[in-house]
């Protein structure tokens, strides 16, 4: 057994070496009892279907017996061959055995089991053969620049005259019809500067000065003035809530006077009807 | 017999080359038909002289292979010094596939395109006037490239603007025997296109494609054009 | 004058195709020669058939075509039912190339493809038998991520257990016509070796004749993978 190394010539790692005496285990590189089974008969170096299944039983014991005591931990498989073929064994030795009604001879066992090597063996060299096939893209090769088939693309529209005339009456009249909001922006002056101005302003305001003329010089005309007026008359409403202006209208629409209280002067009665 | 005349016409051919050509090895030959197939690019005489067995002649082998080539369905051309087999210019309609597509024109398309048939002629800058936007390049462009719009001439007013109008084309896909036959807007009214008062400028020309009273025909440096954008100046 | 002994044997190799097929129509040769040259995958007559004119005989074409490039640099392969040009098998050593790393595949996987190409429809369980081994998970989750190897169906038998066979990419990497042009089959038929397995009772043990520790049983998700994989239940 000093040649096993070429039976595993397939084989990743050698799983099994041995001298003429003793068997050095291992099962790491075996694929299951029928492949350790398979190794051992080629080793008897005669064809598989005419092995000696004695003898492969006594190596494949041998080599269990072995592993155990090496402490070599095998899977349950192989300890479930190890008494299948124990008992084969022990049905071989016994010729004169009686084969029990509905079981199997031992000869038939035997050659059921070579056959099952036999298989395994034929699957594995066919296993070869495919793969030293010439395979695509390693041993023979497709063209390669393939020319592709050029795509060419028959537009259609789909658009019909419905869809013309919508676009012409229906989109359009939207357009004219419902010109958008567009909110106007109106300048406002803001009540707090209009305040802040009148009080700057106070002690400077003559008697009785029209509210239209206290408005500020830039603020004349169209919207600005009628915001600066609005703004202003707020301030001075603010002012007179405060104590520091009076305000007198004589009429509903009359001009506004309005009158620095906080001047030294004494409150005069406004002339009315200005 | 086609097949025996092709033949002897084959072996003819051969024996030309044979006489202009020294005898290639027929095994080399073989092997710069396998390398030149599985390249995926065109190979020079370098590169295949590199994989070929010492001493292949392969200006000798190459142009070999042209002749055998020659009148098949696919020949051995030279691309800027290199070899490339490739389908036989006369085959290329088999490796055309024409594969249908529908598609619609873009809102501003359609809406383009109803201004241009309705306006007709009509300048880009009234298209814009009437749409209320400024038309993008491509709209334009669309509607010639689908052929459904054409230049029609130039106006008679400052910057001779060209006038854009309709197409043959246009009235086959919408189905209008002529531009006159667009409806009017009482048949717009009638047809449910628009409300029974429309809104106030909205008018609805009587198209048509004669040449407008301020309209030059298309002429001059166009003329190209109006090659590629199937422009009938027939009808201009 | 090696190429004109050539180019006679040529003409009586075509001469026996002639004897054997009908004429065909040489510009349909140069057709089918032009779109097989083109396309990189191997086409079927019925894709050829579309693309050639009416009444082109295809099988004629096709056998006319592959007479032709016989003794050539690039053959026309019948490869799953479809054909395709491929490099001369002899020229491997001028264009060989290193396989890609990922299909490097473990003498396990290698020796359960074998078995499922040969013994197809098979399942895992039989797969086992023959290894005389409880099949890891992944074996098989290889094959079909390489793409070689698809499930084809369900077995009529108890548990209706899933069944494999090999794809048309298996086909087309090891160049096969179709399963049944496998190395060696006959032989493996002959010696009885892909018949069923004999009724058991005075059986060596089996690795596992039921789910095995690291298997799930067949169901719901994968539902879609049976519907791809042209699944043939009568065979099962």
């Amino acid at each position: 057994m000093t040649d096993t190394a070429e039976n595993f010539d397939d084989f990743e790692s050698t799983a099994i070496a041995a001298d003429d005496d003793a068997l050095v285990v291992t099962v790491d590189g075996f694929e299951g009892p029928l492949d350790l089974l398979l190794t051992l008969a080629r080793n008897q170096k005669v064809d598989i279907a005419k092995i000696s299944v004695l003898k492969l039983a006594e190596q494949y014991l041998e080599f269990i017996e072995a592993a155990r005591k090496i402490n070599l931990e095998l899977a349950a498989d192989y300890l479930v061959m190890a008494a299948w073929l124990a008992y084969l064994k022990s049905r071989l030795v016994l010729p004169q055995e009686k084969t029990p009604e509905g079981e199997p001879s031992a000869d038939e066992m035997a050659t059921r089991l070579r056959w099952r090597l036999q298989r395994l063996d034929a699957m594995r060299a066919a296993a070869t053969r495919l793969m030293n096939r010439e395979r695509l893209d390693r041993d023979v090769f497709g063209r390669g620049d393939p020319e592709p088939v050029n795509v060419v693309k028959l537009r259609t529209y789909k658009d019909t005259l419905y869809d013309l005339l919508t676009a012409y009456a229906t989109d359009r009249a939207r357009r004219l019809g419902g010109k958008a909001y567009k909110p106007v922006v109106s300048p406002v002056l803001q009540i707090e500067e209009a305040r802040e101005r009148l009080e700057r302003m106070l002690g400077r305001i003559g008697d009785w000065s029209g509210l239209s003329r206290l408005l500020p010089p830039d603020w004349q005309g169209g919207q600005r003035r009628r915001s600066a007026l609005a703004s202003t008359l707020l301030a001075c409403l603010e002012l007179a809530r405060d104590g520091k202006v009076e305000l007198n209208q004589g009429a509903p629409f009359e001009e506004i006077y309005v009158r620095d209280r906080s001047g030294p002067h004494a409150p005069l009665a406004p002339e009315t009807g200005a | 017999m086609n097949r025996v005349a092709t033949l002897i016409a084959t072996i003819e051919t051969e024996m030309d080359v044979q006489t202009e050509s020294p005898a290639v090895n027929p095994e080399h030959l073989r092997m710069v038909e396998a390398l030149l197939f599985a390249a995926g690019e065109p190979l020079d005489q370098k590169a295949l002289s590199t994989s070929l067995p010492e001493g292949a002649d392969v200006p000798a082998l190459i142009s070999s292979l042209q002749a055998v080539y020659e009148k098949r369905g696919v020949n051995l051309c030279c691309i800027a010094g290199k070899y490339q087999f490739r389908t036989a210019a006369d085959l290329a309609f088999l490796l055309r596939k024409e594969q249908p597509e529908q598609k619609r024109l873009s809102k501003a398309a359609i809406e383009t395109l109803a201004i241009i048939a309705y306006h007709q002629p009509v300048t880009r800058a009234e298209i814009e006037d009437i749409r209320g936007v400024v038309m993008s390049k491509g709209t334009i462009d669309t509607l010639m490239e689908v052929g459904w719009v054409k230049i029609r001439g130039r106006k008679r007013t400052p910057g001779r603007p060209v006038t854009y109008g309709t197409s043959e084309a246009f009235l086959v896909q919408f189905g209008l025997e002529s531009v006159g036959h667009l409806p009017g807007l009482d048949e717009l009214k009638a047809a449910g296109f628009l409300e029974a008062i429309p809104p106030s400028g909205f008018d609805v020309p009587n198209p048509s494609d004669g040449l407008g009273p301020d309209e030059d025909p298309y002429e001059g440096e166009e003329a190209q054009d109006l090659a590629t954008g199937s422009v009938n100046l027939d009808e201009a």
